[in-house]
């Protein structure tokens, strides 16, 4: 495990997932498991942020649909305005919104042509809306299931508010994107510079991580996961540590959400509500909440079991999935991630019992 | 005037379903920490119990007297069978109850769908309560004025159940302070056991009730268990006080906001206010006093 | 050294992924917008005896309601297709896969099984959004969906075709009964989502044309079953008739507490476009008697192809299921496909493209054919009231097929809602 | 001397009831002040509405400051630092990260943001102080019980608090240890002022500068141990108590 520590060791390991995510995957996968893999790769950076959140800093985040939707609807976003632009020329209403009957272009649209302005909301947006709702919250001392029940119920609203709002595609939501900043979306070549982008985010959303829980600021958020009111006891707005890991859970979702659009094609309500956001959860408690490469191990997996599952037997998978959950999370706690620690011990349980 | 009372007997019919949704969850998740996702399928076994019941007695009246036991029974045995097989071995581990017992749910919606079929089915409302009846000059459906009886019927069960009977005050006592408890001699497992028991036991008692006016298809139950689960939150931690009030509040500002926009916006309206009212209080409407430190 | 790592370290490592990231992508930059992309090549194998064809509907979630009848109605076909011999001499292979009622998973499995199963074509999808989500998909990829829903008309592409209703075979027919009926005010009442906006803005349109009153528009969210509001408006309004797109679900909870605060189909008929036989079971006939919907097939359609189908159906699936219009109309577009493929010799997707138009089957509705501008079928519009027994009787029906007309190009009124690609 | 901490007129009321009823309280620097009380006398109520925990009215002063109305960490960052009665550490981290963020409650975000690099000076001299050095990369989780209570009250040293407010340090302590708390709390007096929250009227004895004594919310008598121990209505207090606890453990 000290391997893994050091810098040579931490270079090895980057290196290594390097090598798979950009070297082998694409060897190996045809164009369709590539951009599969590229999905779940969102889904990926998404997790590492709930592991930051919740198995860092204890916040059982029931409502990460709602970031991974803002960066996701925002993205999708200019890619309609692009789309229209090109099409149209300056100023034209993209093509959901003829049908819908909508003839003028909203206000809020119009700066969303400008990928620059789309880029910057996508990163600023859900992370102040992170930061104001944490505040309410967390300042609040709401926490533990209460939070969970209510970032769910956040989630529930944000996508009926969502599918009630024509002007973003209501129930459908947005989708046939053909142009992402210029390239064509169904050029196979171009699909596969998507799925090196989703890589190299998650890469670097895993430095990020990497580092935020090596620094003192992990060691606080630890802290106060463990023990909140002996934190503030020692002089710390406990609120704020919070605050943090919850609005960078929040701006990697909406990355995340981001990228997602353009490889899948679609953005609707049905992909950021509630079972959306509890998918997302399961993946990190099966991955194991507290390691760095749990969620991401985790949220790969369940995608794929999803994915395998369901072609193998469509009708009767969500039994296996179900299954899945309530017997990982029931005698696993630690997740996947743990097996290796939970043979150690068994081997070394003389110790354990001692200590 | 006419809207105006047809708005307030709204909120109060609303309230008085999402508190029978909620009264089985308040006493879970409230008083024992569990948060049970499963609390709505239990409400969709309620659902199928009396379909299953009216299938083999015909008559809706009488099956409806029936169901409403058998109910209250079939909830709380799985709600017993839940509890005895995984949340025993998760109660100091709260939030990974919530992601179990998801898994359960989808487990069991899907298994309605296995035994039932995908389709909603149908249970017929009885003829005594079909139609309305004419109140300050608004008609309100019989179905609903049940509901609302049913929903007070059972809090005053609840209430006096917990208040008056020795099973009841071991209840309490658990719930005040559980290692205490199990130093007078309570087994806080047992109690455990009971409280589960009678928490889904009403969940299938609302699945039920809500025959008379949804529909019985695998997945009812969802529809009900966030904005029960927001009245548990809003009414504060195991009580049943806050829940009652909670619930009509609730079902209130649905009613009023749905007049003046639209549905979808008086959810959205619902959450702004449970988040602005946990500024004020955080606890709740109504909190036990315990002097620990969580 | 496990107490050196620190922010510089931090910068180097992300300057590394950047740097490798933007290596990769733009060494692997793809063609750019106005530059003609290499068409996909289809990898649809017709050497064996066997061709295989996608069915894709949601097995689970909330729509799993409906479309688990489709696939059965899918399936139905092509085991009849197969028993008669295949088409071209093969046997049809069904690959299935559960869209699990989500627009994503629909996009994710209909580029599966393109590109991996290789399917000729693909037979499902429900909901408007899993068509908007699929379309993409069938479009980049040059492949065939075959789509059996009625549904908000407005689109058309040269790779799906429609054998569900567009506007003017359902709704517009359905208004003109009404119209013919002494209506002059009516309520609409809707899911929110985009059937029923659309179809309350050509509502709109046509009774604004038609010195129709609109008394009201209320809409929902999908699975709501909270009425109470809803249905007390409805009553004060005292239209002459309400016009329903509640979707699944709340259309229980919606007449239950219409006939309990003592509306009746005499005083105010419900017209409905989503309630088919399979749903009027889960709302108890008590309820809903004497109601009516607009459809293009009932169960009780009176033809030989009819009885054939509903015979055929009920010996595979058991007697007490139903058959409704999105069925038939699924139904239909196997045997539609098949009958192109054979009039084209060909399963290549260009092929059967070009030997569309003017593909006829005798189904169960009567006969439809496939127009080869809009890739819509002709449909006749009926009318039913609901009976006792459940099932829909044809009260009024249209003089024969009507062309489909997704943009409503036909309709001087609707002059401002049509939009064309 | 000036006193450190000045506590007027202390009342705390849950529902009606008065668990602190008009407490004055004094504690200076350079003495151990023991706070003792049946069980119920608003020992530990007192405590939490000095921290910032429980509402009150009255006055506590620091420094010339009102604390009144401040939030916890506020009250915490003025160099009041308290201890629980189990005490709570952070079990996941060891016992220098534990200290290294007691220590550094004032740190920028920059720094926070960083590796630490080495450990603070005075976090590795509390370390010696409090008899963890060989345990400093040892989790909290699995110190012993009474190196816990130690790890804590460092805590409170590396963070500059010169008011500690300890309740029950010695709680499950064997004697030796207790001892060892008790030379501790001595020495951190001698800059600071230490209130101690206790029942075991033993080591109250051994070290304690000044008591109070503390009955049904109100101070019934204050003094050095001496004075205390005279004084008939703490007597009457101590023995009626244990005569009821012995009617308890008969019953």
């Amino acid at each position: 495990m000290k391997f893994f520590q050091s810098r040579l060791g931490t270079w090895t390991g980057f290196a290594a997932a390097a090598l798979v995510l950009f070297g082998l995957a694409p060897l190996l996968l045809s164009g369709f498991r590539l951009g599969l893999l590229a999905q779940f790769l969102c889904y990926a950076i998404v997790a590492v942020g709930i592991g930051l959140a919740w198995g860092r800093g204890g916040m059982l985040t029931l409502g990460q649909g709602v970031f991974f939707g803002m960066g996701a609807y925002l993205m999708a976003m200019h890619l309609k305005m692009a789309d229209a632009e090109f099409r149209n020329g300056p100023g034209a209403v993209p093509d959901f919104m003829e049908l819908a009957g909508i003839r003028e272009l909203p206000a809020y649209w119009a700066p969303f042509s400008s990928p620059v302005f789309t880029i910057a909301m996508i990163l600023l947006l859900p992370t102040a809306f992170a930061v104001l709702l944490g505040l309410a919250v967390f300042k609040r001392r709401v926490k533990g299931a209460y939070f969970a029940i209510l970032s769910q119920a956040l989630a529930g609203a944000f996508a009926i508010l969502l599918i009630g709002q024509q002007s973003l595609g209501g129930f459908n939501g947005l989708s046939r994107f053909r142009y992402f900043f210029g390239y064509n979306l169904d050029d196979p070549v171009n699909q596969q510079m998507l799925y090196f982008i989703a890589a190299g985010i998650l890469l670097v959303v895993l430095a990020v991580a990497l580092q935020l829980r090596r620094s003192r600021y992990g060691e606080l958020l630890v802290a106060v996961r463990d023990a909140e009111e002996r934190v503030r006891f020692l002089g710390y707005d406990a609120a704020n540590v919070k605050v943090v890991a919850y609005a960078v859970a929040a701006l990697f979702a909406s990355v995340a959400g981001a990228v997602f659009v353009p490889i899948v094609g679609i953005i609707s309500p049905a992909s950021i509500g509630i079972v959306p956001s509890i998918m997302f959860l399961l993946g990190v408690a099966i991955g194991g909440r507290a390691t760095l490469l749990g969620p991401v191990i985790g949220a790969l997996a369940v995608a794929w079991a999803q994915t395998a599952l369901s072609e193998q037997f469509p009708s009767a998978w969500t039994y296996a999935q179900g299954l899945l959950f309530v017997l990982v999370i029931a005698l696993l706690p630690g997740g996947i991630a743990s097996v290796a620690a939970v043979t150690k011990r068994f081997q070394r349980k003389p110790v354990e019992a001692a200590a | 005037m006419d809207l105006l009372v047809g708005q307030l007997f709204t909120g109060l019919s609303t309230g008085s379903i999402l508190l029978l949704a909620a009264l089985g969850l308040s006493l879970t998740f409230g008083q024992m920490g569990v948060v049970n996702m499963a609390h709505g399928e239990f409400i969709m076994a309620g659902c199928y119990t009396a379909y299953v019941v009216q299938q083999a007695v015909g008559d809706a009246g009488v099956s409806l007297l029936i169901a409403l036991p058998a109910g209250f029974l079939v909830g709380g045995a799985m709600g017993l069978v839940l509890e005895a097989l995984l949340l025993r071995r998760l109660y100091h581990r709260p939030l990974d109850t919530l992601l179990v017992t998801f898994g359960v749910g989808l487990i069991l919606q899907q298994a309605a769908r296995d035994v039932f079929g995908a389709p909603a089915v149908n249970v017929s409302v009885p003829e005594f309560l079909r139609g309305g009846v004419d109140l300050l000059g608004v008609t309100v459906p019989k179905t609903r004025l049940f509901i609302m009886a049913l929903a007070v019927v059972s809090v005053a069960a609840v209430a006096l159940v917990l208040r008056f009977t020795p099973a009841g005050r071991r209840i309490r006592a658990v719930v005040g302070n559980r290692d205490l408890a199990e130093t007078a001699g309570i087994s806080s497992r047992t109690v455990d056991a009971a409280t589960f028991f009678i928490g889904s036991g009403l969940a299938g008692v609302a699945g039920v009730a809500l025959t008379l006016i949804g529909s019985t298809s695998p997945t009812t139950g969802q529809s009900y268990l966030v904005d029960a689960f927001l009245v548990v939150v809003a009414g504060g931690l195991g009580r049943i006080k806050g829940a009652v009030v909670a619930a009509v509040a609730l079902g209130a500002m649905q009613a009023v906001f749905e007049t003046y926009s639209t549905a979808s916006l008086a959810k959205v309206g619902v959450f702004i206010v449970i988040v602005v009212f946990l500024q004020l209080r955080p606890q709740g409407l109504f909190t036990l006093r315990t002097r620990s430190l969580a | 050294m496990p107490l050196r790592l620190n922010a510089r370290h931090l910068a180097r490592t992300l300057a590394a992924t950047a740097a490798i990231t933007g290596l990769v992508a733009t060494a692997a930059c793809g063609s750019r917008a106005g530059e003609e992309t290499a068409a996909a090549e289809s990898c649809v194998d017709t050497s064996g005896d066997t061709v295989k064809v996608g069915a894709l509907n949601s097995l689970s979630g909330t729509m799993a309601i409906s479309e688990t009848t489709v696939r059965d109605a899918i399936t139905l076909a092509v085991d009849e297709i197969n028993a008669a011999g295949g088409v071209q001499g093969k046997e049809i292979e069904i690959v299935a896969e559960d869209g699990a009622s989500e627009p994503t998973v629909f996009a994710e499995k209909a580029e599966k099984l393109i590109r991996e199963d290789c399917v000729a074509a693909v037979f499902g999808g429900w909901t408007s959004a899993s068509r908007k989500a699929m379309l993409p998909v069938f479009e980049d990829n040059d492949s065939l969906l075959y789509y059996p829903v009625q549904y908000e008309g407005l689109e058309a592409s040269e790779n799906i075709f429609y054998t569900g209703a567009t506007t003017n075979q359902q709704i517009i027919p359905a208004l003109d009964y009404l119209a013919e009926t002494g209506v002059k005010s009516i309520y609409l009442v809707g899911s929110d989502y985009v059937f029923p906006r659309t179809a309350n803005a050509i509502i709109n349109a046509y009774a604004e044309a038609h010195g129709i009153e609109v008394l009201g528009e209320d809409y929902v969210t999908l699975g709501s079953t909270e009425f109470s509001t809803i249905v007390n408006q409805v009553k004060a309004a005292d239209a002459d008739a309400v016009f329903n797109t509640l979707n699944g679900d709340s259309n229980v909870a919606f007449f239950r507490e219409y006939a309990n605060v003592g509306l009746t189909a005499e005083e105010m008929p419900v017209m409905s476009v989503s309630i088919a036989e399979e749903e009027v079971g889960g709302i108890g006939v008590e309820n809903i008697e004497g109601q009516l919907a607009a459809w293009n097939y009932y169960q009780t359609v009176d033809s030989p192809a009819n009885t054939a189908f509903v015979e055929a159906f009920k010996a595979a699936y058991g007697a007490d299921r139903v058959t409704s219009d999105p069925m038939e109309a699924a139904y239909n577009s196997v045997y539609l496909w098949a009958a192109t493929v054979e009039k084209a010799g060909s399963f290549a997707v260009a092929d059967v493209q070009a030997a569309a138009d003017g593909v006829s089957f005798d189904s169960p509705e009567g006969t439809v054919v496939i127009d080869g501008e809009n890739h819509h079928v002709t449909k006749t519009a009926r009318i039913g009231r609901i009976d006792a027994d459940g099932l829909l009787y044809t009260v009024w029906e249209s003089d024969g097929p009507i062309d489909p007309d997704p943009f409503l190009d036909g309709y001087d009124w609707a002059a401002d809602l049509a939009v064309t690609e | 001397m000036s006193a450190a901490l000045s506590c007027k007129q202390i009342e705390v009321a849950f529902d009606g009831f008065k668990a602190v009823a008009g407490v004055d309280l004094e504690l200076d620097r350079g003495e151990v002040h023991f706070l003792i009380g049946p069980n119920g006398a608003g020992k530990t109520t007192l405590v939490d509405a000095i921290t910032g925990l429980a509402k009150y009215t009255g006055s506590v002063v620091k420094d010339g400051e009102e604390l009144r109305g401040k939030k916890v960490h506020h009250i915490a960052r003025k160099g009041i630092g308290r201890t629980f009665q189990t005490a709570t550490v952070f079990e996941n981290l060891t016992v220098a990260q534990n200290l290294d963020i007691a220590a550094g409650a004032g740190r920028s975000p920059w720094t926070l943001l960083r590796r630490r690099k080495h450990l603070p000076q005075h976090v590795t001299d509390t370390m010696e102080r409090i008899g963890l050095k060989d345990k400093a990369d040892t989790p909290a989780g699995i110190l012993a019980h009474g190196q816990k209570q130690w790890l804590e009250i460092g805590m409170l040293l590396v963070g500059d608090a010169d008011v500690l407010l300890l309740d029950e340090p010695i709680a499950g302590m064997g004697h030796e240890e207790r001892e060892t708390t008790g030379l501790l709390l001595h020495d951190i007096a001698a800059d600071r002022a230490v209130a101690v929250v206790e029942h075991d009227m033993d080591f109250m004895r051994a070290f304690a500068h000044r008591v109070t004594v503390l009955h049904a919310g109100a101070v019934l008598a204050a003094g050095t141990v001496d004075e205390v121990s005279d004084d008939p209505r703490v007597q009457e207090v101590y023995l009626g108590t244990a005569k009821e606890n012995a009617d308890a453990a008969t019953a």
